[in-house]
């Protein structure tokens, strides 16, 4: 029951930010792309509870969640979007450049599979050095397709290093269907198989089953028992960038808009609070604090002074 | 014609519409022509530029692809050896990096290595990104690297007159063609000007203005910027030449050493980063050629040798504007201008007009 | 019987040829790099008997045999080697680029896999234009590790294009074995199914095993079920690079290269035509009738004239 | 220091050796060093130049890799990024083309991008072929790409006393470097100079000799052949300054422009094609800084605008040599100069020297 709160917690939270986020994206104060995890809260909330602050964490450009549920700074993520003095890059990295070290959430990128290379050379580091840490890396089903995921897969299973590769297969990338993709039958799992990741999939908008799912791989992969990855079947309630609803452009079948709507990560969580028998009133309380956070936060980002761009040639080398 | 954007008077149409209309065009006449691209059949349609096109050709002449930015560009090349005709379409310069191996490797030489045998009639649309925190990695233009390998010809529209026909030409063409567009001149109008037909001759340099006091030359965006300058300096009674580097082959630059023998003066407008640039090529294309014309040394305008930040507060001072441009052309007269150009405050400055309310 | 002397030609004459060209290249005037197929016979024999003229070929550094048994021309070969105005591209590509049109060998690249997509494009012209012809592309087990195979591989799956990959797996890249590239356990096959091409391995040594599998595959990928991949086990006898044997440097176990070379394709044949009965006489004649071959292609390379670099400039653009 | 080599007189030693000690001594300076490359540890240990590293430092930290040039960079910035110091090595410039993705939009960027907060003390070591048919694909230099990056590092060694030096403050840098190193001169002598200590501080340029009548800027390969240029038009009477830019950052070039501004001349050598090159960016910084003290146009001598061929008779005329320097020094300054440099007719023009045997 507390474990149940606690990630109801977590994934509401989430949901609330973003969706915060996306009610005054339309203000045109934040002046960025940007890609909301709206509906995929589950996947980033269930596997960073198996995670440590010590391990790192690297994304792509739809980062929010991720970072989000490994500790990273709220305040900074809003004050990022703002372009602030205060955002996590300084308004240099945007949404889809995001770090917080302190959390250990490394870094996302903005180019698809790009950032997986780079949490698999963090692991690599990580061997080397005989740390007691891992790596996740988030990314697409789209991102897949690309070369960088195969070969950073394939040398991670060479040297047997402590990585975590979790795919948020949300069955699109930007508009585009798995059909104008990947051939049918495509399995994730089974191709990170023959690769030769130790690899499962998993309902990703059961926080709980990605939980458990994900605590067996970090525990294996902590242990030294070579790489892993974690399918997390989900879908994106929104358009691929930007704060909107976009069904009516008729991309996406409304059935299938319909049945994923309904396997909502957080509808499915306060009902299964409600069912337990906890309070309402708990609910709506835990509600407001979460708002009272996000607040906040946005009070802080626009109070944020904007940052200088006198010195904008500096950290061009180190 | 089937489904192309046919406006109503020629003079209203955009740039995105031409480019349209060139695609539709060059489908028709040449059945062989495949098409592809991440997006390219979606429903935002690159930005509409490529609106109607699987519709009227069908999925198998023109279709999305997966996120496989290298390995489809060797399948462009592959196809384009065997005899189709290929145009690819990238939402941003910046995705298309994973791909030099196959554009310089193979593309670029291919032609020359095989003594002429097999040809590679490839044309690959690069949009530059900028503004609305488009940042580090969404607004690159590395125009100068694909100028500088021999091979490979670079085209870089700036107005909606032309633009049509010379994407249509860089289609025709029996080489890989780079054909860079910018972002913001999308909804460019086409205006007083009337179209040029589809298959007007390729220019590689357009005068687009005369003028007997200096030089300027620039591309892409940087064209439209110098034009409201030599607008505003001519009132001020300075004649400024605006010279367009529409290809960026030097050997075709003949228009740009003539004028600057007229001028002896000579301004680079960049859109890129000018160390190492074509901005670099110009100055020293032109210092070579027309050295004892020259008066004064020659300048460079162009972005700040660090990328672009994502905050709207931090890109204000990135991109050189016309103001910029009045301001050098000034300290190269040796003359104060008094003043400067009304910029359009209604418009923020990471934006190319209102139309645009971001995301990308 | 009159197969097996039809592949015994093949063979050894592919085996002659490599061998008049180590011979000679220390007398420096094949002043190029050059990546000797000795060994490696059986599995460009046992591809080509299943290819038509006008099926299609691409390969990479190693071509010298995919190109022969495709029917490319021996006498452009060696005049290219010699870098001679009638090497099949006049001098200006090498051994690491070869062409034959006529013969429906495309073209070999000096880039490691980057000539798969070439293919994978050449099947989706054939593809859209319904052509009846399929494109072979060969490469080997390093260019496997590059994301341009596992990409172009994707592709040819999603669209059913008419392509078979061949795999020679020599068990090295240079002097590079596979624990250092790939994980233990990897099976090139199984990967191939997993990304979603009809995939199945055979003696890569063993020509008559190879033309079996190939012509069930080409078959299949010919008739529109999609793209397939042949891998080949083999072996490279000499130096990765050049004309000489190099075990001296000890990067190989001389009992697997023992092992292998009694596996030698030629020898292999020879044996089993001995057995058979074939007349030793007939052999040598056979052989007799390619070394003639090769004398006169060498005479012509010789003879050709060498290219003009005052025409350096030409054939730039089309 | 263990399993270097050692020479007996530092003079005796080569480019090779150099370059080999640097990397042992940076291996043992930094624990956190790591190591890696296709073929870094096999019996060719990379010519030569990665010879004993694996054996003193273990698989751990010096190793092979796959054939996955785009990833294994990424792992590199990766590590760095997590606190290892990375060397990479590509035995062909030509195979790095795989990987700009990463190196544009990762490494030259991190730092500036996360305001400061992470590093990348990454250095890649790129080979530049030449001769012996290494043909279109394994021999291109596209130095001027690197240097047009903002974030980048480029340092382009060329004497066999500065390289150990040079390559040591690359790995030791905090930055991405990328280090060209050309083929041909892995096996030069460093004759009499000395050999700098591997700590002596960074010089962007370097000035071998001075001469009052015409700067001569040049770098890798070229360097040696404007050496042995300016030896033989001092015999003639003629007094040329060679200047090589180690560093390809204009804004640390300010020894070249006190040259051009003591000889009103400049002829740039170029070790890659001319065009939107590295020597486009020598003229224009050079005509922008020193306009008035320049008396002739400013030359360029690189290689022609078309890929390297492969065949020995098509490659003669590809390389300029030092007789092409003389002849360009004679013809600035307005003079004939009698004879030519015996070239050393024994060694074929598409090879270093007779130790070169091929075939790569
Ligand atoms: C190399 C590259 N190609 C294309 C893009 C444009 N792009 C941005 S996000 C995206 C979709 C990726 O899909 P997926 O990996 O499934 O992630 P999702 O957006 O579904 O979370 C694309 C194509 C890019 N940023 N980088
Ligand atoms: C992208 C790239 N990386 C490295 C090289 C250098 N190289 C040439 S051949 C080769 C070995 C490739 O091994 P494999 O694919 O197994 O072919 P094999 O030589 O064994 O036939 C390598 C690494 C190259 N040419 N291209
Ligand atoms: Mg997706
Ligand atoms: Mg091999």
């Amino acid at each position: 029951m507390n474990k149940l709160l606690a990630y109801y917690h977590d994934v509401l939270r989430i949901r609330l930010i973003e969706e915060a986020i996306a009610t005054r994206y339309s203000d045109q104060q934040m002046r960025c792309p940007t890609h909301l995890s709206i509906g995929q809260e589950a996947a980033a909330v269930g596997v960073s509870r198996s995670l440590r602050v010590t391990d790192n964490v690297y994304s792509s450009h739809r980062a929010h969640a991720h970072y989000l549920a490994k500790g990273g700074s709220l305040k900074a993520l809003i004050a990022e979007l703002y372009g602030k003095q205060d955002g996590c890059t300084g308004g240099r990295g945007g949404s889809m450049h995001l770090t917080d070290l302190d959390a250990g959430f490394i870094a996302s990128t903005a180019i698809v599979g790009n950032s997986i290379p780079l949490a698999v050379g963090n692991a690599l580091h990580q061997q080397v050095q005989r740390l007691d840490h891992i790596t996740v890396t988030y990314f697409g089903d789209g991102a897949t397709e690309e070369g960088s995921f195969y070969e950073a897969a394939n040398f991670a299973a060479l040297k047997q290093l402590p990585v975590l590769f979790v795919c948020e297969n949300n069955r699109f990338s930007v508009y585009s269907p798995m059909t104008v993709r990947q051939p049918s039958g495509r399995s994730i799992v089974e191709l990170s198989r023959a690769i030769g990741l130790r690899a499962e999939e998993v309902d990703g908008n059961d926080v709980e089953a990605v939980h458990k799912a994900s605590e067996t791989l970090v525990d294996k992969v902590r242990k030294g028992e070579g790489p892993a990855l974690l399918e997390c079947h989900t879908y994106r309630h929104r358009e691929h960038c930007g704060p909107n609803f976009d069904d009516q452009l008729g991309y996406r079948a409304p059935e299938e808009v319909e049945q994923w709507m309904q396997r909502d990560p957080v509808t499915q969580l306060h009902n299964k609070l409600v069912s337990a028998g906890v309070d309402e009133s708990r609910l709506v309380l835990l509600k407001q604090q979460i708002e009272d956070e996000i607040y906040e936060a946005f009070a802080f980002a626009k109070a944020s002074s904007t940052p200088n761009p006198d010195y904008n040639d500096r950290y061009l080398y180190a | 014609m089937t489904g192309t954007y046919m406006p109503e008077s020629p003079n209203n149409t955009t740039f995105r519409e031409q480019l349209n209309l060139a695609q539709h065009a060059a489908m028709e006449a040449d059945k062989s022509m495949l098409s592809f691209g991440l997006g390219i059949s979606d429903p935002k349609a690159i930005f509409g530029t490529t609106a109607n096109l699987a519709e009227s050709f069908g999925s198998h002449r023109v279709f999305d692809m997966p996120t496989s930015e290298n390995a489809m560009t060797g399948i462009g090349i592959g196809a384009a050896i065997a005899g189709s005709r290929v145009l690819m379409t990238h939402q941003r310069m910046d995705f298309f990096l994973l791909a030099m191996d196959q554009l310089v490797n193979n593309a670029a030489k291919w032609h020359y290595m095989f003594n002429g045998q097999m040809k590679v009639p490839l044309t690959i649309r690069l949009i530059v990104g900028r503004g609305w925190g488009q940042g580090p990695t969404h607004a690159q233009n590395l125009q100068s690297w694909f100028a500088h390998v021999p091979g490979l010809k670079v085209v870089v529209p700036s107005k909606t007159d032309a633009v049509a026909s010379q994407l249509y030409s860089a289609i025709m063409d029996d080489n890989p063609v780079i054909f860079i567009e910018h972002r913001w001149l999308h909804e460019q109008q086409c205006g007083s000007t009337s179209v040029l037909p589809l298959q007007s001759p390729h220019e590689s340099v357009r005068v687009h203005r005369q003028g007997a006091d200096c030089t300027i030359v620039a591309n892409s965006f940087m064209v439209l910027e110098a034009l409201i300058a030599a607008d505003f300096l001519q009132h001020r009674g300075i004649n400024v030449e605006v010279v367009e580097t529409v290809s960026l082959e030097q050997s075709e630059w003949q228009k740009i050493y003539d004028s600057v023998e007229k001028t002896g003066r000579l301004l680079v407008c960049d859109s890129a980063h000018g160390h190492f640039s074509v901005a670099s090529e110009v100055v020293s294309s032109v210092t070579e050629q027309c050295f004892k014309a020259l008066t004064e040394a020659p300048r460079r305008l162009c972005l700040p040798p660090y990328p672009e930040p994502t905050s709207y507060y931090l890109t204000k001072p990135f991109y050189r504007n016309a103001n910029d441009i009045v301001a050098a052309v000034a300290e190269m007269m040796g003359v104060k201008v008094a003043g400067g150009i009304e910029l359009d405050v209604s418009t923020p400055h990471d934006v190319p007009g209102n139309w645009f309310k971001g995301p990308f």
